[in-house]
């Protein structure tokens, strides 16, 4: 049932709700599963000296960050029991209130997947190289940065 | 020997272009990016890590001839 | 933007994976948000003593439950900076691979959601009176006990 | 005093029913019980909490007269 193999991580665009609902539905086969946590990222319409950001345009250093993500993965199954793992990043614009981030464990037991995904999204946020940059309603932008 | 250099984000921004090869005889990092400071000037103001391979490496590691990125603050999620 | 009237917690039936993408997209007008946070409980075939859990038969103090869920919520509005806060739980029969709880947590930042649903997802497991009847396939049952 | 008493799970399995309403002279929850014991000898076997008006208590709490439910260990999500 795990699923070890390297796979590209990265989506052209908004990573939808019925993307998402259906790998949720995909995953009703899998009966040793008791738990699954899913984290998604979205765009927020921040505030920035008076201007509202109405997308975000990723960019991604493609090759390093698809290792990147190989290793986390990796790291993961190796620390947490897991049942499987699924990493999505939107690349290009994803517009305020859309979502550029889909990260799904699943695991027999629930105390494993809150753990997993939590060190999953903070290695992912640390330590794969994804740009962003916050474009404004007058179509000037500013560089975001990970806090 | 010739370096290939990929620039992303904010740092693409700045040398209006995505990658290019430079002739370079120095030996580490660091020699490397000075070359950059006197090729574009206002890199000295950016924040960026070097990657050598795919790899973040610091100031004083050797260059090996190979692939090397400059990366602005990451953005991800 | 804030999400504290009580509600009634409790479906009849699984929780569909349609049920939670519309969930989500429905959020995707809420611009203020940075980071979701999604638990599923899933029902597992377990094996036990050579027989196989085919479903569960949930049933609940429904009116002590409600109460408790909506303790639980208000708690969780007072400690974290929630945008807002959903949870669904099953009554009657689920199906091993079929979810039976649902809780969406969604926050502008992600450290707060990390939290928020654990914390959430824990008092559920410990406070709240609904009872399960594992159903083998043999049509003889156990009753499930959270540990 | 006349006190409603809910039966849950496991519970509601052994005593066969749901709901009763039993007569009843005692003043604290653990007298109740001792009654329940005598009435569904099976109980002693099975471990359940006590809810008053929907609020756990213990044995030693006094009875309101309201209602009383029994119930096993929880197995919600």
């Amino acid at each position: 049932m795990q699923d070890k193999k390297p796979k590209s991580v990265f989506k052209e665009g908004a990573i939808t709700s019925e993307f998402i609902g259906n790998s949720i539905y995909k995953h009703q086969t899998k009966t040793s599963i008791g738990a699954h946590n899913i984290f998604l990222g979205q765009v927020r319409a921040d505030d920035i000296d008076e201007k509202t950001v109405l997308a975000i345009e990723y960019t991604a250093y493609e090759d390093m960050a698809n290792a990147k993500f190989h290793e986390i993965r990796e790291a993961a199954f190796e620390q947490f029991e897991l049942t499987c793992m699924h990493i999505y990043h939107s690349l290009g614009t994803v517009k305020a209130g859309e979502i550029c981030l889909f990260v799904f464990v699943s695991s027999p037991r629930r105390k494993v997947v809150f753990e997993a995904l939590e060190y999953i999204v903070e290695a992912i946020k640390a330590d794969v190289p994804v740009f962003g940059k916050e474009v404004f309603e007058d179509e000037s932008h500013q560089w975001k940065k990970n806090s | 020997m010739y370096i290939n250099i990929k620039y992303f984000g904010q740092i693409a921004e700045l040398t209006q272009t995505k990658e290019e090869n430079l002739e370079f005889s120095g030996i580490i990092v660091s020699e490397l990016v000075e070359t950059l400071y006197l090729k574009y000037s206002n890199l000295r103001t950016k924040n960026f890590q070097i990657a050598q391979n795919q790899e973040l490496v610091s100031m004083e590691t050797e260059l090996t001839g190979n692939d090397i990125a400059l990366l602005p603050p990451f953005a991800g999620g």
